[in-house]
């Protein structure tokens, strides 16, 4: 698993790769948290996701409320057929804002 | 078509085994002849139920034991078992989460029985903690006979 | 570091076990820390140890039972120890052949020592047949501490 | 693991996918030895093979073999670098002739 941050437009970008499981979801939880404390949209870009389990969608529930909280957007882009099955599964996919990609989530989502 | 193990497998109740653990049960579905996209969701629900082990019924205690899945086909499609060696717990009182209730965590018993279609804890055997079923069968087209 | 089990997979000894146990012993070796290469050349040992329990513990002898692949990470890399419940053979008479005498066949022995940093036969348990202990040592950089 | 056949300028191309074990290699060798029994050179394509094993390599020997005695020509083309290695482990890279890709074994190698 990787998790990288990065900066466009004012918003953080939270780029992940790999699978996320019991062991990975702590630092997606990290990087998603930082990134709100330092204000601003944030959009997790999760076209590299192989894999995603409970904890991994734990980790993305507490940013979107803490975004909610914040009053600032938080967009899952790119989000692969196996992470939205999980979702879906979990009734989530009408709570997350979803987008196709980082670009259209930087111009319609935020 | 008799019940048939294709593997057992047995780790550290750990975070670290979880990887292990998933490579095993999506091998053996696909050698079943499971598609991805079935392999998957077992696997999931295998991940979710092995996670559990490893936060409640180790984690919450401060104990530490092995994780044993034991992957079985049979003419419908596969059954797990995954045995862990903690105090038992009262089936009754693991119960999936309101999903309206929106908050972190509380999703794994949920998803374990959405995406199976067995999921049952059993009796264990003397020395055992606790012991969950969890089976899915296959599409009709895929059960009959022996493995592809 | 103290030996660690990592995981210890249970198969029936059939060619269709291979897979599984290439795939366990994989990502345990990338739990430890080493890259693909490496993870590669320990799988091909240890496959080829299993092939040959297969075709000759059991295949030669018209028998059946089960392989015990397990796999313990110390200080200096891991070990594999495969278990079969086959007829105890003399390691003696288990040698590679002359690799010049090009022809099909004969290169899994030679392999599996080529492979690993150590190959041995030990003692079985009562009850077991023959147990091939399997190690390779990682690269230096590798070693200290726990796993990544 | 795959196995096609197809016809090129009077050659068998053999085109192997995936991993070659003791359970796949049986359809290696049968491939290999169908081809041969038609007459004409034969190129085996590599690319796809992400494993091969020491059963897998004995296939491909027994062909090389066979197509000596009959005096064709037997290449292995785009050989990947983990089936490189155990060639070499087994020191059979001096043995078989190789083509770093299937054109080439057909312009050059036959
Ligand atoms: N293997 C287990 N051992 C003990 N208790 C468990 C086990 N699995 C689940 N539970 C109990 O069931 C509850 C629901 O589990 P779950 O749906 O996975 O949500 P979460 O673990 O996030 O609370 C847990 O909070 C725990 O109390
Ligand atoms: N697990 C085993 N049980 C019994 N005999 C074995 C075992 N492994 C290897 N042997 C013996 O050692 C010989 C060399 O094995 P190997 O190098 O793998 O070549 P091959 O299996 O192709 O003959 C075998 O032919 C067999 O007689």
């Amino acid at each position: 698993m990787s998790v990288s941050v990065s900066n466009r437009g004012g918003a953080h970008i939270v780029t992940l790769a790999g699978e996320i499981d019991l062991q990975t979801s702590p630092q997606v939880r990290d990087a998603v948290l930082d990134s709100l404390r330092q204000g601003g949209a944030v959009v997790i870009d999760m076209g590299g996701i192989s894999y995603i389990d409970s904890s991994g969608v734990a980790s993305l529930v507490e940013g979107f409320q803490v975004a909610r909280r914040q009053g600032v957007a938080f967009i899952l882009a790119a989000v692969s057929p196996a992470a939205m099955r999980v979702l879906q599964l979990a009734r989530l996919d009408k709570v997350f804002a979803f987008q196709p990609d980082v670009d259209t989530a930087l111009a319609e989502g935020i | 078509m008799p019940d048939r193990i294709l593997a057992s497998l047995c780790v550290p109740g750990r975070a670290e085994s979880l990887r292990l653990i998933r490579g095993m049960v999506r091998e053996a579905a696909l050698a079943r002849g499971a598609t991805a996209e079935w392999a998957h969701d077992l696997v999931l629900a295998v991940d979710e139920a092995c996670q559990n082990v490893v936060r409640h019924g180790y984690g919450d205690h401060g104990l530490s034991g092995d994780v044993i899945v034991e992957v079985t086909a049979n003419g419908e499609g596969l059954c797990v078992h995954v045995t862990d060696f903690a105090t038992p717990v009262d089936p009754a009182t693991i119960r999936p989460r309101d999903l309206e209730d929106i908050r972190p965590g509380g999703l794994g018993v949920f998803l374990m029985r959405a995406l199976t279609d067995e999921c049952v804890w059993e009796a264990p055997p003397p020395g055992a903690g606790n012991v969950l079923r969890l089976c899915k069968w296959l599409p009709k087209n895929s059960r009959e006979g022996e493995h592809t």
